[in-house]
């Protein structure tokens, strides 16, 4: 392969990758070269002016046709550009978060790290979405990991940090390997790594053992990733991590590090699976056959999601419990296999950018302005700042999924899907009962909002202008979605293509 | 002329109030109640036009607007069906409730300004919410747009609740929250199915669909489904054995959050019932119809027992609500034209009888701190004018002729006996009972010896009068020259009989 | 051709991969455990570039793909370490049972 | 839609379309009298209406608004009842509430013995008003007593004209709302709180089973409608079985109010209410309702010979049961309201012995001569402030015309010949004997015997001997008092000659006219039954006059106080105490089972199962036990579990 | 089955390979521990040139055998280390594990324990690094460029989280 065959891909689909990465190779530059007493806020600017350039590129790309360079190790479709646009806007609304984070012991000695790392996270989240092959989606994935893990520690001299990155490290390395050891046997019963081949060679499986292996391999590629989901089995460590990492970073995993966690998983699930044959249905993909297992993954997700949610004390653990539970939720979507099941996943994702985003925002202040993060420190808030309270009322009530805010919507989505077709009542059921359990501690952290007195009266909030962004962009996102839902769903039809070209 | 957005304007007129009571600064006291009071008159004023356009002979069909809303994608080839329509409509039925709602919202505001003692803005900006919510379940023409308001109104009620209830308000909270969380979480999964299994979810076309065998619903699913609505709003209305968080409410709530809670929002239930599980399942409620002859008749017995035995009156007249709705299914049961108007009737009439005593109840609350049966004996002796408003609201409610709550028990056990009157002739001990228990009650605070001194100013007087007077006329109203409700109801009973097949 | 069935490398590697996940899960020492972690990774190696040599499509992508993941394996374990040394200097102690400062 | 349906309904609205003349009654005469009787209770009305608003401000000339309205009705009354002689029946109906194809109606007519009725009440009533402004004279409360004084008489005016049984039901519950507001007038008086309740919920209890026989009767009729009802049960449309059953359980209404056994207890003690009250509702008009209903639904009963037999039965056991518990009551009240409950088992005793008549005839005497009683009493009450009978005596000459009126009354209530209840109780034997009830006729006349005695031990007690207390201040009560008592005791002696078997059953003649269903205008007993009764009633007097006139008779020869036959009859039977261990014992211990259930069974579910989620939640906390491995260990457990289960379920073992 | 040498070299290697993790497990000093584990790391060297995979088993001794272990040796000088002691929880957590092993092995091992697939010859051991070159930097080089960010970040990342910029004394 030479020069010329190089340069006859159409290198430009891949701008907003190289945005990101372009800067941020600068920031790290910047970072060594500016004066060290020079405020690093700056190089938090040029990353979310990158991030903002990465839209507008990718936004142009919308439309087109598929763009594959290099055998689908890298490629652009409408599911890419979709799941890329929403991993963007979150990192850029998790980037305001970040300049305005102002810990009480401080992290100014990191803070120009923080910005370039975050932006390779973000690369490797993006790389995740528009990958056909195993290895570049691989690489794209521990990329974010290996990121991540070292944000969550970024406050190196905050026990708490330490403690929750080495517990992301361990759980992390033990789900990559146990991902891994299922792709091997992908790779082993096809002989490649790229997606569309796999499905295609998957097509006829003769032997059943061989598609029991598949079966296998397809329970153990689903948990390893179900720790990116922070989805039951590997859910445990989302709490410990969520509490101990910095604000910005939890909602960073809680948002962007799960939607690219689901990016992955429809990927490689859908091709790969979808298509294989399965032991004694021979026109039954093994997907259909796996549908038991994500639906009791979703069932068990939900359920201790939102029960022990309800034992928490502390605000960051009580959402860690709170985004597991989602994660369940979205499973529903991608359990019942409906036709509207990107619709619904992508609404889900969109409205939950929103709302948890803008829910961290409101945590982030009040945290800092009390120094722990415990949910009655929540308690009088509405007299203290009453436009802080009544947004985050908001913003919890979209998350328990009330109609006029979009978390209603995408529930809806969900359940459409659910009841269509092929119905799951027992799973649809979960769904709703525990979101009625879920009420009891959104609720909670209301009742401490509005109805408890406050311990100390004193001191305003000021509120820093990125929380102010994040702020007017989620409430904002969060009830145009809840009340004009189709100007979500129509941006998808007209400029992505229904995500038809997933499979070709 | 095109009325279209009279409904929307009707429906969402509160939400001005919240927009200007949002402006204002906390401490405007007076400007913050004569606003939220205002608020709610454009509604009022609208619905009454609606009543009397209907009763110039004019079509209430002229208020329905449907725009398409919500187009829900990758449905596959059913694309175009899969979609969700703003769509606000008015039967008559649909107009009696949206002025009762408009009604016992505007006199509840009446009873906040009066009685609500701390933070009036967010108590009006709440109630406003909740006043939109209301008016939009009553106007919504699909399941969706139902169920978008009538979660709607969970929301500010619990923060009516939570925040301006008494002692222990945060509990009746979280046991509104949770038991009716529960309730319209059942009520979604069934608007789904339909959804999911149809492509629409407007009750008409429902109704319509329901009716053609082609449908692909089995009966079983049917009637699962009805059963499951029957549980829905059955925490709503609510059904023995699903009551226990209203009493926590009625006993909690502010006097004047349990005029809309007592008066309204427990007729939700009744409205879904009647509108969507006899409308949609007529069948299904056929096969239904003992049991729910018997729930009623359970509620309405276990209702009177135990109001029989309470000390307190909020727990009597809670108590009395459950015996009261058992009315209200036992009409329903007799799936006749008596029955179900018979039901319908004492939805509204109960309604504003409830809302009639809760507001005295606050009054005394008010004067007395107490609502103990036994610390208020003999006060009509202080308070004569609110003890005669306390006897007739009673009266009222235990079903005196004259008044609006007997035409709607006599019809509900007409058509019950018709059907069923096994079933009725035990319904009957319920009026009995509903005679002691509300005679032993209201005698034992009006009447007999005056355990306290009743001094001062202590009867009604000024504006508190608006309330109980309007409230009063209604009643006997509705009680001498029923026609009034009756007359609208006819086209909707039409239909409803339709489905039924009677 | 081989003697040796493409099934023994398989099941050294499930072996390995096995013995590897019982020491990250059972293991005391932090250090030991990352090592662990490393070890089923080696299992998955053994894995690709068998199946690289004797699986349904023999390619040299079995090979590419373990190379990858070695080096993503050393990149995880030097970031593995580098945290736990910083958690060191708070805790002075490597035991994974004593990081529990945050839990229920 | 239509316009037709439209107007329509709009006329619907107005309730002008409906507005029919009864078929077959239509008149070509001049009746603009009944046309407009429908007026004669909205008089009352108004007046109740004007006082409840301005009562306050108009204070004792309150009286002058309740009297005018009263007379009112009662001029209308009168002159509706001459024109009644003279023209048929008179009645219009008008649409009142459509249920589906169901109309409803309401209106009112005219027939005889709602003509009858009208002036009953509307005389009494207006008697009473005038009464009452000297018996309550000095009352705060006074506006509202003429107020309810005006509820009651326009409920229990339009009762009588009612056309239907539902209408007829309406008004019958507000009579009893009327009853329950005057009883418990003197509100802060812990007895009149309980009478009052207990009156309500009695005849409630009555009320139910007219409530379910009248809409019985209506599935089986398809109508409220009186006319309607007969036509039906004429044409023989509805089942014996259903006749029986729908006319007992009207009955039952009838029971409730009339204060017949075993809903009886309630009359007693309704005598909390003031005295006046006691004359019109509790005497004269309210608890007469039953008898009226009775006989407004006579064809129906007539219909089935269980029922006639029902009635008969029960108004012959109330008659002598009442009058026995009178005989040693010592209350002057009670002992008139026993006397009143014995009186109207006579009527039911005759109803049910078919003698309609007799028992309208003794209906409208006994209006007369109870109300003359109570009104008298209440004089005598007005002036020795104190209803006990022990404490009085010696009043006949301090009293001048209240005695003198009394004795009338008593006269007539024990059926001394001449008096107008010697007449309708003659009546009313002679019913029950050609009946085919021998044994009912003898307990009638036990009872006749009974109440000549009580009747006269009531008044030697009260008006002869020496004063057993000491009296100050007494004094006749002033002429508004006195002179409506005289017109009574002039009707308690006259109103008896409308309807002899001497002078001609004029008032029999006139029931019965045009309508052959209700039976005979006259029933002719034998002779002896007439001079039995003479008899038995002299002999009672008589009896009465040795043991507490001439005290020769000691007044325990037959049973004194602390014997068990007194006990058992001054405790009234233990009927009180009876419901109070069965009914009210039971309601109380269901109640608190219930409560039971509620807070146990109920309550105790929804905190299981919240106890199950919070438990869930605590485990799953629990089990976050910040143990790193722990946290690998189960994602992976959960991984081998669901691998374990794939390969023994869903893999190729399977 | 013959026991040719490359059987024999494989039983040989996939013993050693085994002794070093059983090993691994059940010694107690770390140091011992790692060492242990250098020879899994070579055996596995080993069983790739058995597969024809000549550079991937030379990275392997470079990498896991060379850098891996070092590191880990180094960590284990910079940290304070008791003797491995067992662990005052986990009983029971030590026999579930074992036991969701057992079961993941054997619903693994049905599957694979008779993996027959027709082998195909190849060409894997010729010009085995060329093939491998020619592959990463033509079809593989976007992940390949990935990788390389991928490593910078790990490296910049462990700086950062390892370097004490804090005095002694205050970093408590």
């Amino acid at each position: 392969m030479d020069i010329q065959t190089l340069q006859q891909f159409n290198w430009s689909a891949m701008t907003p990758e190289f945005i990101i990465l372009g800067v941020a190779a600068l920031l790290t530059l910047l970072d060594l070269f500016i004066p060290k007493h020079l405020d690093r806020r700056i190089l938090g600017w040029i990353g979310i002016a990158a991030i903002l350039g990465a839209i507008v590129s990718v936004l142009s790309l919308a439309g087109g046709q598929v763009t594959s360079i290099l055998h689908d190790t890298f490629r652009l479709d409408s599911f890419a550009i979709a799941f890329k646009l929403l991993l963007l806007a979150g990192s850029g609304l998790v980037l305001f978060l970040a300049v305005s984070y102002e810990p009480k012991d401080g992290m100014e000695e990191y803070r120009g790290e923080f910005y370039y790392l975050f932006l390779t996270a973000l690369l490797g989240a993006m790389v995740m979405t528009s990958s056909g092959d195993l290895i570049t989606l691989f690489i794209g994935l521990e990329l974010l990991s290996i990121s991540s893990y070292i944000l969550a520690g970024i406050r190196k001299y905050h026990v708490q940090s330490n403690e929750s990155a080495m517990k992301y490290v361990i759980n992390g390395s033990i789900s990559s390997a146990i991902t891994l050891f299922g792709m091997s046997y992908v790779y082993g019963l096809t002989g490649s790594t790229n997606l569309l081949e796999i499905a295609k060679g998957l097509l006829t499986v003769q032997d059943t053992q061989h598609s029991y292996l598949l079966g296998l391999a397809f329970l153990m590629i689903f948990v390893g990733l179900s720790f990116k989901l922070a989805a039951a089995p590997f859910h445990m460590w989302a709490p410990d991590v969520y509490q101990g990492a910095p604000t910005p970073v939890t909602a960073f995993l809680s948002v962007v590090s799960k939607i690219a966690g689901f990016v992955i998983v429809i990927r490689i699930l859908l091709t790969v699976f979808g298509s294989a044959a399965s032991v004694g249905h021979p026109n039954q993909p093994i997907l259909l056959d796996m549908q038991d297992y994500i639906a009791f993954i979703a069932g068990v997700t939900m359920i201790i999601g939102n029960v022990v949610a309800l034992r928490q004390s502390n605000i960051k653990r009580m959402f860690a419990y709170s985004s597991i539970a989602h994660a369940g939720y979205i499973l529903v979507a991608l359990t019942t296999l409906s036709s509207n099941m990107f619709y619904s996943i992508w609404f889900y994702l969109l409205a939950y950018l929103f709302m948890n985003l803008g829910a961290f925002a409101v945590i982030q202040v009040v945290t800092e302005k009390t120094g722990s993060a415990r949910i009655a420190d929540f308690a009088g808030l509405y007299k203290r700042s009453p436009v802080l309270a009544v947004i985050m009322g908001l913003l919890l009530v979209s998350l328990a999924g009330f109609p006029g805010t979009a978390g209603f919507i995408g529930k809806l989505n969900i359940f459409l899907g659910a009841f269509y077709g092929e119905p799951h009542y027992v799973l649809a059921s979960i769904m709703i009962a525990t979101t009625v359990v879920s009420y009891f501690y959104y609720f909670g952290v209301m009742t401490q909002m509005f109805f408890r007195p406050a311990s100390d009266e004193t001191g305003k909030f000021n509120i820093p202008f990125g929380i102010i962004v994040v702020l007017v962009i989620a409430v904002a996102g969060s009830v145009l979605f809840g009340i004009l839902p189709n100007t979500a769903f129509d941006f998808m039809t007209n400029n992505l293509n229904n995500l038809a070209d997933f499979f070709s | 002329m095109n009325l279209h957005w009279i409904l929307s304007i009707l429906v969402f007129s509160p939400l001005l109030g919240i927009v200007v009571l949002a402006l204002l600064p906390k401490t405007q006291e007076k400007v913050i109640k004569a606003v939220g009071l205002l608020a709610t008159v454009p509604a009022l004023l609208l619905a009454l036009a609606a009543y009397l356009h209907f009763q110039w002979g004019k079509d209430l069909a002229d208020f329905a607007v449907s725009v398409p809303w919500i187009q829900f994608r990758g449905m596959g080839t059913q694309e175009p069906v899969f979609s969700v329509y703003y769509e606000l409509g008015m039967s008559g039925f649909q107009m009696l409730l949206v002025v009762l709602t408009a009604v016992v919202a505007t006199l509840s505001a009446i009873a906040a300004a009066k009685f609500v003692k701390k933070e009036w803005k967010g108590y009006f900006m709440l109630f406003l919410l909740l006043e939109t919510g209301m008016l939009g379940v009553f106007t919504a023409e699909n399941l969706i747009l139902f169920f978008i308001f009538f979660e709607i109104t969970l929301i500010p009620t619990f923060f009516l609740i939570g925040k301006w209830g008494y002692f222990e308000r945060e509990k009746a909270a979280y046991s509104f929250l949770i038991y009716n969380g529960l309730g319209s979480a059942v009520l979604l999964i069934v608007i789904m199915i339909l959804f999911g299994k149809t492509g629409t979810t407007n009750i008409d076309l429902l109704t319509q669909m329901m009716a053609d065998p082609n449908v692909p619903l089995s009966s079983d699913l049917k009637l699962g489904l009805l059963i499951a609505l029957l549980i829905a709003f059955g925490v709503k209305l609510p059904i023995f054995p699903l009551h226990s968080w209203m009493l926590k409410v009625h006993v909690q709530a502010p006097p004047s959050v349990v005029m809309i809670h007592s008066g309204i929002l427990l007729k939700i239930g009744a409205y879904g019932l009647i509108r969507f599980g006899m409308g949609i399942f007529p069948e299904q409620f056929k096969t239904l119809a003992t049991l729910i002859a018997v729930l009623g008749v359970i509620n309405l017995l276990y209702g009177a027992f135990l109001a029989f035995i309470q000390t307190d009156f909020k727990m009597v007249l809670a108590y009395s609500s459950i015996s009261h709705m058992g009315i209200v299914l036992i009409g329903l049961a007799a799936m006749n034209e008596a029955g179900v108007q018979g039901a319908i009737f004492q939805v509204v009439s109960h309604g504003l009888i409830s809302a009639l005593l809760f507001f005295l109840v606050g009054v005394l609350y008010e004067r007395t701190d107490t609502s103990l049966i036994e610390n208020l004996g003999g006060m009509a002796k202080g308070m004569p004018i609110a003890a005669g408003f306390l006897l007739a609201g009673a009266l009222a409610s235990l079903g005196l002729p004259g008044m609006s709550g007997f035409v709607s028990e006599f019809m509900a056990f007409l058509g019950l006996f018709k059907e069923l009157p096994w079933v009725a002739a035990v319904g009957t001990i319920g009026i009995i009972m509903t005679a002691a228990y509300l005679l032993r009650a209201v005698l034992g605070m009006t009447y007999g010896k005056a355990h306290r001194e009743f001094t001062g100013v202590l009867d009604l007087k000024g504006v508190e009068f608006v309330p109980v007077v309007v409230l009063m006329l209604l009643i006997v109203l509705i009680g001498v020259y029923p026609s009034v409700l009756s007359a609208p109801l006819q086209t909707t009973l039409e239909t409803i009989m339709l489905g039924i097949g009677g | 051709m081989s003697s040796v069935p493409a099934s023994a490398f398989l099941a050294l590697a499930l072996i390995l991969f096995c013995i590897g996940l019982y020491g990250a899960l059972t293991k005391r020492n932090t250090v030991i455990v990352l090592i662990s972690i490393e070890l089923m990774l080696n299992a998955v190696n053994i894995n690709l570039v068998t199946f690289s040599k004797y699986g349904l499509n023999p390619s040299i992508t079995g090979q590419i793909f373990a190379l990858f993941t070695i080096s993503v394996a050393a990149a995880e374990a030097a970031v593995g370490l580098a945290i736990l040394i910083s958690l060191y200097r708070a805790k002075k102690t490597v035991n994974i049972d004593e990081m529990d400062i945050m839990k229920h | 839609m239509g316009l037709s349906t439209k107007t329509g309904r709009c006329q619907a609205l107005l309730g002008f379309d409906k507005i029919r003349v009864v078929p077959g009654t239509a008149r070509r005469g001049i009746v603009i009298m009944m046309e407009n009787a429908w007026l004669i209770p909205l008089f009352p009305l108004l007046s109740f209406l004007i006082l409840l608003l301005f009562g306050k401000r108009l204070k004792e000339a309150s009286a002058y608004v309740g009297i005018l309205f009263t007379l009112a009705s009662l001029v209308y009354s009168i002159l509706v009842l001459f024109e009644r002689f003279s023209e048929p029946t008179y009645g219009t109906n008008f649409e009142w509430l459509t249920i589906g194809d169901i109309h409803l109606t309401a209106g009112f007519e005219v027939n005889q013995l709602n003509a009858l009725m009208l002036v009953i009440v509307s005389l009494v009533s207006f008697l009473v008003h005038t009464y009452s402004k000297g018996y309550m004279n000095g009352d705060e409360r006074f506006p509202v007593f003429y107020a309810y004084l005006g509820l009651f008489t326009f409920a229990m005016l339009g009762l009588v004209i009612s056309p239907n049984l539902l209408q007829t039901y309406i008004f019958w519950e507000l009579v009893g709302v009327g009853s329950f507001l005057l009883i418990g007038f003197y509100f802060y008086k812990e007895e009149a709180k309980a009478a009052a309740k207990k009156a309500f919920i009695m005849t409630r209890i009555g009320d139910v089973g007219l409530f379910i026989g009248m809409i019985l009767l209506f599935w089986q009729t398809k109508s409220f409608e009186y006319s309607e009802i007969f036509k039906a049960v004429d044409a023989g449309a509805v089942s014996g079985t259903m006749i029986t059953l729908t006319a007992i359980l009207i009955f039952i209404g009838a029971v409730g109010k009339s204060g017949q056994f075993p809903l009886h207890t309630w009359l007693p003690d309704a005598m909390e209410g003031p005295t006046p009250v006691s004359a019109l509702i509790h005497a004269a008009t309210m608890v007469a309702a039953g008898v009226y209903l009775v006989a407004a639904l006579f064809p129906l009963f007539q219909a089935s010979k269980t029922a006639l037999l029902t009635i008969a039965v029960i108004g012959a056991f109330t008659a002598i049961f009442a009058a026995s518990i009178g005989l040693v009551q010592t209350d002057i009240k009670r002992v008139l309201a026993y006397s009143t409950v014995s009186q109207l088992g006579y009527m039911m005793l005759a109803l049910g012995s078919a003698g309609y008549v007799a028992g309208v005839f003794h209906l409208m005497t006994h209006a007369f001569f109870k109300a003359l009683l109570f009104l008298a009493a209440g004089s005598v009450i007005h002036a020795v402030h104190t209803q006990n009978i022990e404490e009085m005596g010696g009043l006949w000459k301090k009293l001048k015309f209240t005695g003198p009126l009394f004795l009338i009354g008593t006269l007539s209530i024990s059926g001394v010949p001449l008096f107008s209840g010697f007449f309708s109780k003659d009546e009313i034997l002679a019913a029950a004997w050609e009946g085919g009830h021998p044994i009912l006729f003898f307990l009638a006349l036990i009872a006749a015997f009974m109440t000549a005695f009580y009747m006269f031990r009531l008044f030697f007690m009260v008006f002869t001997g020496k004063p057993r207390t000491e009296m100050k201040n007494v004094h006749e009560s002033p002429a508004n008092m006195t002179y409506p008592m005289m017109l009574l005791g002039v009707l308690a002696i006259v109103a008896g000659y409308v309807n002899t078997p001497w002078f001609g059953s004029f008032l029999g003649d006139w029931l019965v006219d045009g309508n052959p269903r209700l039976g005979h205008a006259h029933v002719e007993g034998p002779i002896w039954i007439m001079i039995a009764a003479t008899v038995v009633s002299l002999l009672g007097i008589f009896m009465a006059y040795l043991m507490y006139y001439k005290r020769s008779l000691a007044r325990n020869w037959l049973s004194g106080t602390g014997d068990t036959l007194h006990t058992i009859l001054t405790n009234k039977y233990y009927v009180d105490e009876f419901y109070q261990l069965t009914v009210i014992a039971f309601t109380k211990g269901l109640s608190y089972f219930l409560r039971f259930i509620d807070v146990f069974l109920v309550e105790g579910l929804v905190k299981g199962v919240v106890g199950i989620v919070q438990g869930l939640g605590r485990t799953g906390s629990r089990m976050q036990s910040g143990q790193v491995q722990t946290y690998g260990a189960v994602a992976f457990i959960g991984l081998a579990l669901l691998a374990v289960i794939y390969a023994l379920t869903g893999g190729y073992l399977r | 089955m013959t026991f040719s040498g490359e059987f024999l070299a494989f039983m040989g290697l996939a013993l050693v390979a085994i002794i070093g993790g059983v090993l691994l497990l059940n010694l107690t000093k770390v140091v011992h521990m790692v060492v242990a584990l250098i020879f899994t790391f070579v055996a596995i060297a080993g069983i790739y040139v058995l597969l024809s995979a000549e550079f991937v088993a030379a990275v392997q001794i470079l990498i896991y055998s060379g850098a891996i272990t070092i590191i880990m040796l180094f960590g284990i000088m910079l940290t304070k280390h008791d003797d491995e002691s067992e662990p005052k929880t986990g009983k029971w957590r030590k026999l579930l594990v074992f036991l969701g092993i057992a079961g993941f092995a054997f619903a693994v091992y049905i599957g694979i324990y008779n993996f027959n697939i027709v082998q195909v010859p190849t060409t894997l051991h010729e010009n085995n690094t060329m093939q491998i070159g020619k592959a990463l930097y033509s079809k593989y080089i976007i992940p390949f460029e990935l990788t390389s960010a991928l490593l910078l970040v790990a490296l910049v990342g462990s700086i950062i989280l390892a370097k004490n910029e804090k005095k002694e004394g205050d970093s408590e």
